[in-house]
This record gives C-alpha cells, structure tokens and sequence, in this order.
C-alpha cells in the first residue's frame, strides 16, 4: 500500500492559488516603451494574409500587406482620382519602370509591349543572397516571376491572370501541367520538372533592363494586370532558399520589410520595418484640383517612405476595431455598417458634432462593387430565355426592394443601380435608371408578371433554394428577402452556408439563386461583363451559366477594342440585353468610409489599390 | 456507601428540536444523579429520548436546530455545562467528560490513522511533546487490549474490526482519564461475545481510573451485569430512577415492570410461551397526552393519569434513592381497574 | 497500482479507436476537397490538393472505388464492386500511424494546415496550448478556491442568512446563460471600464505572449470564466461539505473537544476533498478545448478558437489531429483521477 | 407507468413539495411560461386567429429601430422614420398599388383600395407636407445637436426653423396618413412597441413571447428523448451486465469524451446539406439541433439510472420477482424502472435547463435554430447593438430565459429535496 506522505493541510493549496494570482497581477508593468522612431498602427479587416507569396495571395487581405513588400511595374496614381476612368493610362505611373511601356499593334493583330526598368532598384538585404546584400532588379526577375504563375506547385492559383494573353506562355504551363488520369490514358506519363530556363516565344529580354513582352492580341487588360500585386517580383534566390515558407518569409523590393519572422503573429498583428536601403521615391506632387483642395500635397517631393514602422493589427469583429479606434490604439479605420449612425449623419452623410469637433478627418471610397441576387440560368424552374421564366425573374426583380436593404442594412451609403457595372465606368446609367429597367419595388407588376408566367399569387411555384454566405448580418438581410418576396406569394428557402460552399454550390450549379457580390479586378467595365461571357461559365466567373452568342460575339470585340466612345456604345448595348434577359436582381455598390485621427497627415483611401500605407505620416501629437 | 456530592448532576433538562412542522420538544424536565465512580444506566424504548438527553449532556447537538431550555441545569464542578459558552465546553469535552458512540463503523475518521486521532485528543487537552503523546497512545491501546499496538497505532480505521475499533474509541476517550465516561449504547451494533469483552473492558478500567459512566441502551440484560444505579425513560421523561437490584426486584412503574417481563428469559418453564408484549406504541412527540404519557397504555391507568402528569417523587419508605413518575405506583395495591382497560391485563405470566 | 493503470489503458485502446472512427468519417460525410478551394477554382486545383492530403486513397482497408476518381492503388482483392486495399495505404491507419508517432508535421516531413499553408499543424497546435492554459488554469484554480470556499462557508453556517444569500446567488448565476457574461462583460468589462479607469486595464479582446500581458488580455477572460463556473461547483461542494459534517465522526471530533476550525477545515475537508478533486479531475480535458465561446468571443488564439475557425473553414487536418489529441488527453485524464483518488482515500485499494 | 405516477403523487415527496412554497411558485411560473407557449403554437395550427406564426413575427412594426418603453428616439431617427413611411406611401400612390402591403404592426393605410378619390388627393396632399417638412430640415447638417445655420456674418439665422416643432409636424404629417386606431387597438400596438424593436423594425415583445414556444420545444424534446433513452439504457445495461454493459459504457465514454461543442459543429456540418434545411417546416428545421443535443444529453440520465439499478438489483423485491419466474424484460419494466421514476423526473428538469441554454449557445455561434427567433439569435443578433448602447433585444431576451431557467432551477432542487433523501439541499 502506498505510503501516504504527510498530509499537508488543504491551506497551502488555497494559499499556492492565492499567490499565483497576486504573482501575476503584480508583474503588469506598464505598456512597452517604443523608441523615438515614427509609427502608425494600421488595422486589417480579416483575420490577417494567409500567406505573402504573391504566387499564392488571391484575397484583398492578402494584397493589403503582399504590396507593401513587393513591387509591380505599375502602380496607381496616389492623388489622382478621376470622376470617370476609360483606361489604365488615366491613373497609372510606372513604379519600377523608368517610363511607361511603349505598345505598338502587329500587322498580324498581336501587340508588342516595350519595356524598360529602372536601373536603381534592389531587393531587400536577406540571406539567400550572396554577402546578404540586396541584389540589383534585372530582366530575367520579371520573366522567372511571371513563369512561376505557370508552375503547378503553386496549383495555378493566380494563373487565370495571364491565361490566354502572353504568346507561348499557356503552351509552356502545358508542357510541365501533370495530365489526369482519364479512360483513355488511364495513367499519362508523369509531366518533366519544372524548368525556369525554357524559353517562353512572347518574352524577348533586350538588356538586363530593357525587354519586350509580345501578346497573343491586343488585351486592353494587361496595362491592369501589371499593377496587381499577383504579378509582383520575387527574387530567384528566395524562392529557391526559403521553397514553400517563403509564403512567411517574404523578399522584395518594397518600402517595407518584414524584419524578422516573429514580427508576424498569425491572427493578431505583423510589423513591417522601413527598407533601410530603399531607393529613392517622393512623394506625388501630381493631384486632381479636389485632392488638392484638401491640402494633400504639403508632403510632396519627401523621401518616402514617411514612416519608420507600421504595425498592422488584424481584426475580424468589427465592433473590436471600432473600440481601438475610439481608444486611439489604431489610426485609421474603415466605418463597419452597424457603427455608421455613432459617426455620421445618415441623412446627410457627413460627420456628427461630436467627431468633427475632435478633428476627425472622413473619407468615402466608392468600390467597384456588383452585388446582385443571381439565378442559374440553366435552373428548370427559373432558368432560361423563354418569356414564361424571363417574366417570373421579372416578377421576383420586381419584388425585391433594395432601397430597404440599403436603408436597413447599409445605412442608406449604397448607390443602387441598374445593369451590372458599377460607377465610375463606361456603361453605368445616367443616375443608376436604365431605360428597360426591371428593378422594384412595384408590386402590382411583378403580381402582373408573376400570374401571366402561370403562378398567379405564386401558387403551384415551388419553394425557390436561395443560397447566401453567413457572414456577419446576412442571416437578417436573408430574413428581410423572405419577407419582401412572400409578399406576392413567392417562397424562399434560405441556405446559409460558408463561402467556399456557396461557391461550390454555384460552381455545381446547384444554387437556383444565390445573393453574391463581384468586385472588379480593375476599372474596366470588361471586367463586369465577363460574368456573362458564356466560356466562362461555372465554375468560371459566369455564376449565371448565362449563355446568349450575340452577347459572346460583342464581348469578343470589346476585349481588343481600345477604349472610345464606340466601345463605350456597345458595352451600353450588351447591358441593356442582360438586363432585359434578368439574370440577376438589380445592382448595389457599397461605399466605404474611412475614419482618420487627426494626427495621421496624408491620409487618402482608396480600395482600388492598397500600397499608400508609404504615403502616411504622423505629426507629433500621435500616440507614443 | 456514604453518599458523597455527584459528580453530575442534571436537574429540569428540556431540549427542543426545531423541524418543518414547528417545534417538538425531545426531553422534558429530565433529572438524575451521577457519583464519582459509579455507572448509572439510562434504559428506554427506542426514540424516548436518552441519546438526546447524552448528547445535550456534551452539548453535541447542532446549535441551530436544538434550544437547550435555559432553565435546564447540568451541574459539572460547578458549572452548568446547559449555559456554558463554547470555550469553556471545549475545555471539559474529552478531557474531563468524554464520550463513545454506537456506530464504531463511522465514528472514527475515515483518512486519519489510529495513532493521530489518539493524537489529537492529547494535543488538546495535555502539553505533552510529540514522542510522549505517541507512547501515551500506544499505552492506551495496550490498555484496551489492542494486540500488538506499535503496528496498529499507523493503520487505518477500516483496517480494524467492529470491537477493535469500539476499543479504540473507549481508549480515545479515556486517554486524558476524564471523570465522566458517557456510553451511547457502545456494545448494540457488536456482536455478543464481543460486546461482553467490551463491557468488561469498561468495568476494570472504571475501576482503575475511577470514571463514573453513563451507560446508555436498551438491553436491560447489560444494565443488569453493569450499572449501579438505573434510570428509566419513556417518551421524553425520566420515569424511574434507583438502585438497580430495587428497580430490577421491586419496580415501582408499570412501564418499568412490563419492560422487565418483556426481557425473554431461559429455561423448559417458559419454553413455548408468547413473550409478554407491550400493547399500543409510544405518543408522538408532536401531540403528547395531557396526563401521564404511558396511559393509553397502561393497566393500572385511572382518570387522574389522564388529567394530571405525576411527578417524580420518592417510592414509600425508601427515600430519595427510588423516584417514580406514577400516581399508583405497583407498590400500592392495584386500583380497581376501569372498564376501558379490561382486555389489557397485564400480571406477568398469566396469560393463557 | 501500475498494473491497474496498465489494464485501464488497454481497455480503452478500443475506445479510443471508436473516437477516431467516427470523427474522421463524420468529416468525410462531404467531400472537404471542393468545400474548402476559394474564388477561380478549377478542377486541376482540386485535384492537387487532394492527391497532398492523401485523401486520394481509400479511408478504410475495405471499400468501393469511384470510377471517375481512381484510388491509383490496386485492391489485394476485388469482390464485386468493394476492393480490399493494403491497409497501410488507408488513410484511416495512416492516421493512426502519425499519431502513434505523434508526428504531426517536422521541417523534413511537412504534414501542413489547410488554412496556413506555410505552418505544421503540430506547430499550429503547439502554438494554440498555451493561451489557452494561461485563461484554463487560472479560471479552474480561482474558480475551484472560491467554490470550495462558498461551500465551506454556507455548510458551516448552514441555514443562516449567509448560507441563503450565497446560494440565492448561486442560483441566480446559474440561471443567465453563459453567452449572456460574456457579452455583457467584453461590454462592461473593457470598454465601460476603461472609460471609468482612464487607463486601460482589461482589453476588449486580442492576445500577445508573455507573462506581463496577462492581465491585460487573460484576466477579463478569467474573471468571467470564474464568474460563470463558480456556481455549480459552490452548490456541489456545499452539498458534500454538509452529507460530511452529518457524517458521525464529526460528532467523535466535537466529543474529542476539537475546536471548530479543526473540524471544519481538518477533519470536514480532508474528506469531502474526494468528491472534490474528482470533480476538479472531470474539467481536466476540457482544459484544453478551453471554453470555446470564450476565446471564439474574445479572439484569444487558443486551442477552441483554432478548431472551431478549423471547422468554419474546413481545415481537414486540424480537426482530425486536434480531435485525435483531445480524445488521448481525455481518456489519460480518466485515468489519472483514479490514481490520484486512491493516493487521497486510503480506504481505496487500487485491485 | 400510470401506476407509477399514482404511487408517486401520494408519496411522501409530494406532500413536501408542496410545502415548499417558493418551488410552488416557481412551478407557477413554468405553467405560465407553457400556457403563453402553447398559445403561441396555436399560431401553426389555426393561422390568424390565434397563436403567432413565423410571418407574423418578422413583420416590422416600425420602420426604423425604437427604444422600449415609449423612450423617444433621436430626432434623426423619428425623421428618417417619416421620411420612409413617405416614400412607400408615394410609392404605392404612383405605382397605382394597393396600400395593402404597408402595414407596421396594426397600423394600415386607411383606404385599403387605390380608388376612391378622395382618399388619394387627401395622402397626396399629406406627402407633399411631409416632404416639404423633411426639406427644411435638411439645412441641418445633425439634427440631433441642431446648431441653427449663421449668416455670413456668424449670427444666428433669424427665419431659422425650431426644429421640434418641425419634427412634431412632419411626424402628425405621416400619422394622418394611417388608419386611426381603436383603443384596444392602439394598446395592441403600444404593446408590440412596448420593449423597443431590432435594426429591421421587428418588435422585441413579439419576438421574445415567440422564443419562449421555441425554448419550451426544444426542452420538451430533447430533455423527454434524453431522459427516456438514458433511463432504459442506464437500466438495461446495470440489469443485463455482460456485454450490454460494456456497449453502453463504451459508448458514453466515446461520446463524453469529446465536448459538446465540437461533436455539434461536426453533426450540424454533415446534416447542413441534407433534407432538415428545408424552411418550409420549421419544426424539422430543428432535427439538427436536437439530434446533436440528445446524443449528449442521454449521458447524465444513463450514468445516474445505471448507478440505482445496480443497487435495485441486489434488493430482494427483485430477485422475488425474478424467483416468481417473471421474464427479464418485464422485470425492467415493470418493476426496476418503475422505481427510478423520480429519478427521472429530476433529470427531466435539469436536462429541461441544460437544453435551453445549449439552445442559446449554439444559436450565438450561428449552428443552432435557423427558421424564426429564439433567445440564442436574438443575443446573437444584438453584439452589434451592444455596443452602439442600445440593450432592448439583447435584455429582454435575457430577462425571460432568466426567470424561466431560474423556476426550473428552484422546481429541481425542490424535487430533489422532496425526492432524494440523500440529497442535501
């Protein structure tokens, strides 16, 4: 039997307790001291980037910290924000180019795109390098960063960027692309390892800074597609080093680095020190006459970047950011949707009493933003281009009240609006109306509609599956569309799922109709209307499996067409076709409003693009 | 023997007991006698109130739930432990008046040995150091007769048999040799040769430490072989109080004397016979008779038992050693009987 | 003693077997490849991800092939359409085999998290243990000290004004659901609080290392935990601090003359601490899945926040590792407190 | 059973039940609870006339969100409230709509049919003065602080509107426009306003009283299905031992050896795509929730039962009946589960509690009841208002889980009392 030790009495148990609680509460000091250097605290609308390799990034989280590491050749205009945009040149300047890129048409229709880069630019000092110094930009970075969307390891996430543009690139994927299995090939031979060296026909290196990239066609994107932070460049020696970490450990060219690895904490906040050998970049003295108003360029022809740190703080509960933001902890902040009225003004949009007292400065950011309700045009029910079905999707547009969801849900800041692109572009209607518009509410058509499509009262029609994702009210904003569409007789059944079933749910075209937002890659109205373009059909971008050939034979012309006013023409004409055909109800687009606290200089949003953090500074009432 | 002051003496003890349905008096104006030395018996039914009158002796019983009634006096050296405050009981409990229980099962500590719950008793009372206490305890359980004592003195309680462990608590309570030794029935849940080593146990070591024992049961067989003086108690009252061969020979309560005939007796004469039983139950506690509490059952019972409760009072020509609790006490003749008792004729051994 | 430990462990290999049966074909019920890839899918990235998962492969050694996507391992025996497949090959025993090794990714031999792809689940878990020990331990050692404390107190003074105002709050704690605190108290605890202190003492939410954050992120977690544990252990431990003080050698112990501290405190704890530690024994496992709407609320990384975001994002192989952690912890718990219930009662004889 | 219950009603137990006034009371209050739920249920079976149905509930009963109590809201609310009820009614004006489908709790348009005339030149009338009102106020850049607008000079505006009194205008305006409302009607509708509404207009009190019949539903259910599962398996296997046994310990070992919570998330995951989440019928809407609950919830019962009919067992009153050559099943039945019936009784109320705040857990972590409110989303749907400072939903809610859950709490432990004599109150 065991001996028992000396049983000490139960009151050094109590007591132990008791002082490992004082030991804690006495070991509080106050907050860490920081050094004189200029800081800002920055907030991340997510639970933070779930990797820095822009190889693997795809979300707006991703490129909000990948584009203060990494550079593009293009980079938006900082203060320039033109009403209406017609192409990437109204708002471009060349980042890591020298000029901008020169482009001249083949005579056999493809385009031939001149580039040449800066000589003074280096990558961050790392390890993978020689001497652990920063090596100089060259050519071949570009052509090995761009080849790297075409290697599987990275499962051909960002891919769809390049696809079908640069001569020789799609055959050259092909090539190293492991084959599945099928009935007639039961096991194809295994793909040869992948090599960076083989030559790809569309990139032609003229010097270490001087090359060409020659293209299939003339794609009016690719001016875009070169500012997105997916097409950044990485250097050779990292990747091959740091392999498939490197998604934590990140080497670029950019105004900041990621000092060491502990910087980043997954799920709470990272630190970005500034590039202590950054080349030298000032600050824009270029504004449209309303930045300028707003005293924006008393900063101009500074050696930016501005700060010497910026701590990005990751929040997923918008009421936690919020607090920060009262609590000064964080500079800047985006307005989420229930805190708007604590800010604002909901009628006139403009800042409370109290806020404006203290200084608080305000900006709204229009987003390329296309939220719809859309149906599955190949759905038995409620798909296709027959007049009976065309009229119960009219019924159901007409049904649906957005001016509700806009004043319940987005603090009424939403511009509602026919057609499927959104401000600023080409093709937006005069003041939201289109002429053939089937937007609600008018409830006395939509029951017209509804009994000559055969269902009068919504009888003998079954219960319509309505998919959306849970996110934060869009289990009240569902509840709110039952309600609207009950009131002509049309059911609902609602399907809150998690995104990625949503999407796979659409992708198997098993969602009738689903509630779903698209937000432009970039300003170019062709952007909006490749949701429609039939190749593109589940599990595309086209959700809709919308399929009509003239709609396919005008959006084949405008993708070479350089943007005008024809071009603008027939993009109006492919929206009045959609919009007739209803696939989708209506259209919002969100705006954002940022808040900022008086000692944070600079400050200019914009959603569009993400690498200003470089323009910010603070003045010297700023927190410690 | 000269008639030295008691030890104890208990005069008018009243306990009440506060319960859902209001209060209930337990005791009821108990009063007896206890000298150095002596052993005095307290015999009753089952619920008529003896443990409770032990246990508001050392003031056992939960303070919230139990009124001492302040007219109540237990007289110990002078004090009356009925009013003493908590120290001064602390002071006398084990070390001047100790107590032994029923159930030797659970009233040792289940996760303590022997040897440190002897311990604690000396630590209280005695300022002996810790070696002499630990040989004290040793001597105390070679005293109750515990074999081999150095080994048990570390075990545990339910290392221990029934009778082994009643020796302990007998020699827990007499290690700091208190004057006055109370035994709630100590031998009822032993079998009977053990319960005799027990009672004989007590005995010697009564005679050695010169402790006067209040031996509480319902076994009269062991009053008999034990006590000096008896005191009997039915439904909350002290009904006979004497000498044990008086009581036993010369019963003067009816109560007392069916009690004796119920006791089974040997031998080829009584052989066959039904025991002699005693008709009826006891009154409950919450709505007790007027008059004298055993009347509905007793033989001998006339109107005024049932009107006027009788006093204890001395029996005829003995003194103060023999009280009663009776109007027509056995002594006197029998009264003529009325109507209402004729089926309850109660002469020992008549029955057909 | 070790041969009952012994004993216990194999009998409950079995059990242990069944949690990871059923967890691991309850993920499988929906096909998790296509229900976790993001916006331009393609059938290609499917593929990919579920040739590095391995769920390529047969779940268990027995089982029936879809055509359209071959397992690439050919059955030992083929009746009918159901193959009999080597079982090391099934992702079911492959499983297994990693947690015997307790090998849940190294630098050399990667076993990576869906969500973060650059990270090791081990190191995910690693990570996630120690904020959640940091709110667990504190919360069960205040919450076990101050019940304990409520029901010494209220069975001692049982039926005074004490007893019945410490129970009426008891009830009344017990009564507003657990959501409710924690709300109420992010609201009330942070930001009004700080409001009123001017400085801040507990924040609203968040998490960073080290000890001298403590208070500032772990304490407001702690309080509210203890605030909502406290009361059934208080109404527990009360009920066997009282059966005890009835209990005889109480009576033996005041007979002894003991004082009242002594009773309560030595003879009354020493022995109602068997419920006690068994209880305390009982939330041991839950230690680490932490309380899960707690650190889902206040956004502390610890092990319940990583698996529930895990299951919300279909990050197959955190759930089953975290799932297969939690199972072993739990069943080495069980066992533990037998153990340590006899080193308390000697009156146990460990057969 | 019924004897069962016969015996157990003139026990012991019973009579010191009722003495206990407190648990009398609280009993009270659990019948109330169920006589408001079971009327609210009759809103399924007779649509309109009784009972409140899952349409009713979502109803606005106020365009914008209002403070409980009759507390006024801000001026910028009361204004934006009038200014929406004037674009429907403009809206239905000219869309030559019926006014039918403008309906605020029992407030209505008062023509009901575009038609007749003079009504319409009447609501035009009332929306031009409405609109007129509202363009005055918009000089105000935050009417809830009105500075009035200065001259250039930087003195006071002297034709400056006073704000309240325009306020008080436009909203007599907008009240013409309804339907007046008869006394009892009106204090109908006070009481929907009565605890205030949510962002989308919908009224707390309406909500609350629906969630009590979901509460009771979900506790009914899954505390009578846990109870009885547990009770015969604790029973079965403590009589049969053997394997039996062994399954049935195995199995609770397995369960309880992964929290609630997680063994939830994994079930509701499987079940999300299958033929439970049709809306159509709410009541199966909840098979999810209570599957996931019961297949926790039987354990409690099982352990406890399993432990008494161990020592039933032994009792000769058994092994008599087994003497008598009974069959093994119809002792159970008959004879051992009989006795546990106030053991069961006492899980059934603290299974009763545990089930409806699991409820509200799972629903504030967005897996438990989808179709309709319960106290768990209306907790969940009000974080946000929390901490804009507005607490109707989020205290009401509240309130009446409170009092319900703390009546079963007092019920429970006066059962326990009168039923368990081991048990120490």
């Amino acid at each position: 039997m065991m001996r028992r030790p000396r049983s000490s009495t139960t009151c050094s148990l109590l007591a132990g307790a008791v002082g490992l609680l004082v030991a804690m509460l006495a070991l509080s000091p106050v907050a860490a001291q920081s050094t004189g250097e200029k800081f800002a605290r920055l907030p991340i609308r997510s639970d933070g980037p779930k990797s820095l390799d822009p190889a693997k990034g795809s979300t707006s989280y991703d490129n909000q910290v990948v584009c203060q590491i990494y550079e593009t050749l293009l980079q938006y205009k900082y203060l320039v924000r033109p009403d209406s945009v017609t192409s990437y040149e109204d708002v471009s300047e060349p980042l890591l180019l020298a000029e901008m890129p020169k482009v001249s048409d083949e005579a056999d229709g493809k385009q031939v795109w001149k580039f040449k880069l800066r000589d003074d630019v280096f990558f961050h000092d790392d390890a993978c390098f020689p001497g652990g110094k920063g090596r100089k930009l060259a050519t071949d970075d570009v052509f090995y960063s761009w080849k790297r969307l075409a290697d599987p390891k990275y499962e051909y996430e960002n891919y769809w960027l390049l696809q079908d543009t640069i001569l020789g690139l799609d055959e050259f994927k092909e090539k190293f692309a492991t084959r599945q299995p099928s009935k007639s090939e039961p096991n194809p031979p295994p793909p040869p390892p992948f090599d960076y060296a083989a030559p790809v026909e569309g990139f032609r290196k003229v010097s270490d800074t001087e090359f060409e990239v020659i293209l299939k066609k003339s794609v009016v994107r690719f001016g875009w597609v070169i500012s997105m932070f997916q097409t950044s460049i990485v250097a050779r020696e990292a990747v091959e080093k740091y392999g498939d970490t490197l998604g934590k450990h990140p080497v670029g060219t950019g105004p900041f680095i990621l000092k060491n690895e502990s910087d980043w904490k997954p799920g709470q906040n990272m630190i970005l020190h500034r590039n202590p050998n950054y080349r030298t970049e000032l600050y824009p003295s270029e504004a449209t006459p309303k930045e300028k108003e707003q005293g924006l360029l008393a900063s101009a022809g500074q050696k930016l970047p501005l700060l010497d740190r910026i701590e990005l703080t990751f929040y997923t509960p918008d009421p936690v950011m919020w607090q920060d933001f009262q609590d000064r902890k964080i500079a800047l902040v985006q307005v989420p949707a229930e805190y708007f009225e604590k800010a604002f003004v909901k009628r006139t949009k403009r800042l409370t009493k109290e806020y404006s007292d203290n200084g608080i400065q305000a900006e709204a950011v229009p987003l390329l933003d296309f939220i719809f309700r859309g149906f599955n045009m190949e759905d038995p029910i409620l798909g296709g281009y027959d007049e009976k079905r065309t009229k119960i999707r009219q019924a159901i547009s007409l049904a649906v009240d957005l001016d509700e969801h806009n004043d319940t849900f987005y603090n009424g800041i939403n511009v509602v609006y026919d057609g499927p692109i959104p401000p600023p572009l080409d093709g937006f209607p005069k003041n939201g109306k289109a002429p053939n518009s089937f937007r609600g509410p008018n409830l006395r058509k939509a029951r017209e509609l509804l009994a000559e499509a055969g269902y009068p009262e919504g009888r003998g029609l079954p219960e319509i599956e309505y998919y959306t994702s849970k996110g934060s009210n869009q289990a009240e904003q569902t509840q709110a569309e039952i309600r609207q569409l009950a009131r002509i007789g049309i059911r609902l059944n609602p399907k809150m799922v998690d995104f990625s079933e949503l999407i796979e749910a659409i992708n198997q075209k098993k969602a009738q109709m689903f509630g779903f937002a698209w937000g432009s890659d970039y300003p170019d109205p062709e952007n909006n209307l490749a949701l429609f373009y039939s190749r593109n059909k589940a599990p595309g971008a086209n959700h809709y499996n919308y399929d009509r050939p003239e709609f396919d034979k005008l959006y084949e012309q405008i993708i070479v067409m350089k943007p005008g006013p024809e071009r603008t023409r027939i993009i109006e004409q492919m929206r009045d076709m959609v919009i007739a055909d209803v696939p989708f109800v209506g259209s919002m687009a969100r705006t954002r409003f940022y808040l900022a606290h008086p000692f944070l200089k600079n400050f200019k949003p914009s959603e569009d693009f993400y690498n200003w953090f470089k323009y910010l500074d603070v003045d010297a009432s700023a927190p410690r | 023997m000269t008639t030295p002051s008691p030890i104890l003496s208990v005069r008018h003890l009243t306990t009440r007991f506060r319960t859902d349905r209001g209060i209930v008096t337990a005791i009821d104006d108990v009063s007896f006698d206890l000298y150095p030395g002596e052993t005095l018996g307290i015999v009753g039914e089952s619920g008529c109130g003896k443990t409770v009158t032990s246990k508001s002796i050392m003031r056992l019983l939960p303070e919230r739930t139990t009124i001492i009634d302040p007219s109540s006096q237990i007289m110990f050296e002078g004090t009356n432990l009925a009013t003493a405050d908590d120290r001064t009981m602390r002071r006398i409990r084990g070390d001047r008046i100790a107590m032994i229980f029923q159930e030797p099962m659970t009233s040792l500590n289940p996760v303590f040995t022997i040897g440190w719950q002897l311990d604690e008793a000396l630590k209280y009372h005695t300022d002996l150091g810790r070696a002499a206490r630990r040989s004290r305890a040793i001597e105390m359980l070679k005293l109750v007769e515990i074999p081999n004592a150095e080994r048990r003195v570390d075990e545990y309680p339910h290392q221990l048999s029934g009778g082994m462990r009643q020796r302990v608590m007998i020699a827990m309570a007499l290690c700091c040799e208190p004057d006055v030794l109370i035994a709630d029935e100590p031998t009822t849940a032993l079998d009977v040769t053990i319960q005799a080593q027990i009672l004989a146990l007590m005995e010697n070591l009564r005679k050695r430490l010169n402790t006067a024992i209040i031996l509480i049961t319902h076994n009269l067989g062991v009053v008999a072989q034990v006590c000096d003086r008896v005191a009997v108690m039915y439904a909350g009252r002290v009904i006979e109080v004497g000498g044990v061969r008086r009581i036993f020979h010369d019963p003067q309560h009816p109560y007392t004397r069916a009690l004796l005939d119920s006791i089974p007796k040997a031998g080829r004469k009584e052989h066959g016979k039904r025991l002699p039983t005693i008709e009826g139950i006891v009154p409950s506690l919450f709505d007790l008779p007027k008059g004298c509490r055993f009347a509905d059952r007793c033989a001998r019972c006339q109107p005024l038992c049932r009107d006027t409760e009788p006093e204890l009072l001395p029996a005829e020509g003995v003194g103060e050693s023999h009280l009663k609790r009776c109007h027509f006490p056995l002594s006197q003749a029998a009264p003529v009987t009325s109507a209402s008792h004729a089926a309850m004729t109660s002469s020992p051994g008549a029955r057909p | 003693m070790w041969s009952y430990v012994a004993r216990r462990l194999l009998y409950s290999i079995p059990v242990y077997l069944g949690i990871i049966l059923i967890m691991m074909g309850a993920l499988r019920l929906r096909d998790p490849v296509s229900a976790y890839l993001g916006k331009n899918a393609t059938a290609e990235t499917a593929l990919l991800k579920k040739a590095s998962m391995g769920l390529d492969r047969p779940f268990l050694p027995i089982g029936i092939e879809d055509p359209a996507e071959p397992f690439g391992i050919e059955p030992i025996v083929e009746v009918g359409r159901v193959g009999f497949y080597p079982p090391l090959r099934t992702q079911y025993v492959e499983f297994l085999w990693r947690i015997l090794r307790f090998d849940f990714g190294t630098a050399e031999r990667p076993y990576r998290s869906w969500q973060f792809e650059s990270d090791n689940v081990g190191a995910k878990l690693a990570d996630a243990v120690w904020p959640t020990l940091k709110i667990t331990i504190p919360a069960l050692v205040l919450t076990a000290t101050i019940a304990i404390l409520v029901g010494l107190l209220s069975a001692a003074y049982r039926g005074s004004v004490l007893d019945k105002t410490l129970m009426v709050l008891v009830v009344l704690g017990m009564s507003i659901s657990v959501v409710v605190f924690i709300v109420l108290g992010q609201v009330f605890g942070s930001s009004w609080l700080n409001g009123k202190l001017g400085f801040e003492l507990f924040a609203s939410n968040g998490y960073e290392p080290g000890i001298q954050n403590w208070v500032k992120y772990c304490a407001l977690p702690v309080i509210i935990g203890v605030v909502v544990g406290m009361g059934y252990d208080a109404r527990f431990y009360r009920a066997v601090m009282v059966e005890e003080t009835s209990r005889d050698y109480i009576t033996t112990a005041v007979a002894k003359g003991a004082p009242r501290h002594k009773i309560i405190f030595v003879h009354m704890l020493k022995n109602a601490m068997i419920p006690v530690i068994t209880r305390i024994m009982i939330t041991i496992p839950f230690l680490i899945t932490g309380s899960i709407v707690m650190e889902y609320q206040f956004r502390i990384p610890g092990m319940g926040k990583l698996l529930i975001d895990a299951i919300v994002n279909k990050d197959f192989p955190i759930i089953q590792t975290f799932t297969a952690v939690l199972a072993g912890l739990f069943i080495l718990t069980n066992i533990l407190t037998d153990v340590l219930y006899a080193l308390v009662d000697p009156r146990v004889r460990l057969a | 059973m019924i004897a069962a219950f016969k015996r157990l009603k003139a026990s012991r137990g019973v009579g010191k039940f009722c003495r206990n006034r407190l648990a009398v009371a609280a009993l009270g209050i659990i019948v109330l609870y169920a006589l408001v739920g079971g009327w609210v249920a009759l809103g399924d079976l007779l649509p309109g006339r009784a009972g409140i149905t899952y349409a009713q509930v979502e109803q606005p009963v106020w365009p914008t969100p209002i403070n409980g109590f009759g507390i006024p809201a801000t001026n910028e609310r009361r204004v934006e409230a009038a200014r929406i009820i004037t674009r429907e009614v403009k809206r239905a004006v000219n869309n030559g709509e019926g006014f039918t489908d403008i309906r605020y709790g029992l407030l209505h348009i008062l023509p009901g049919t575009a038609d007749s005339d003079t009504e319409l030149d009447r609501l035009s009338t009332l929306i031009e003065e409405s609109e007129d009102l509202y363009d005055q106020l918009s000089e105000f850049d935050d009417l809830n602080s009105p500075e009035p607008p200065t001259l250039d000079d930087g003195a006071p505006d002297p034709d400056s509107i006073d704000v309240p009194s325009t306020i008080a205008r436009l909203e007599g305006a907008v009240r013409q426009m309804f339907a007046p409302l008869s006394g009892w009607q009106s204090l109908k509708q006070s009481l929907l306003h009565s605890l205030g509404t949510d962002r989308q207009g919908r009224s707390n009190f309406l909500r609350v009283i629906f969630s009590i019949k979901v509460a009771l539903q979900v506790g009914i259910v899954v505390a009578i299905i846990s109870v009885l599962v547990g009770t015969f398996l604790g029973a079965a296997a403590a009589y049969f031992g053997g394997w039996v046994d062994h399954a049935v310990v195995w199995l609770y070992s397995t369960l309880s050896s992964m929290p609630e919570l997680i063994l939830l998330a994994v079930l509701v995951y499987a079940f999300s795509g299958s033929v439970f989440d049709k809306v159509s019928n709410p009541w199966l809407a909840l098979v999810p929730v209570y599957a996931a609950m019961c297949m926790e919830f039987w354990i409690g019962p099982c352990r406890v039962i399993r432990g008494e009919t161990l020592k039933l067992k032994e009792l000769e009153y058994v092994q008599a009946a087994t003497a008598i050559g009974f069959g093994r099943f119809y002792i159970l039945l008959k004879h051992v589960i009989p006795n546990t019936v106030h053991l069961m009784f006492i899980n059934f109320s603290l299974l009763f509690i545990a089930a409806i705040k699991f409820e509200v857990v799972l629903s504030f972590l967005g897996l438990g009841v989808k179709v309709g409110p319960s106290w768990g989303r209306m907790i969940q749907e009000s974080t946000q208002e929390v901490i804009n400072g507005i607490f109707w939903q989020i205290g009401a809610a509240t309130v009446f889980m409170f009092v319900l859950v703390l009546a079963f709490n007092i019920v429970s432990d006066a059962l326990q009392d009168a039923f368990d004599p081991k048990h120490v109150g």
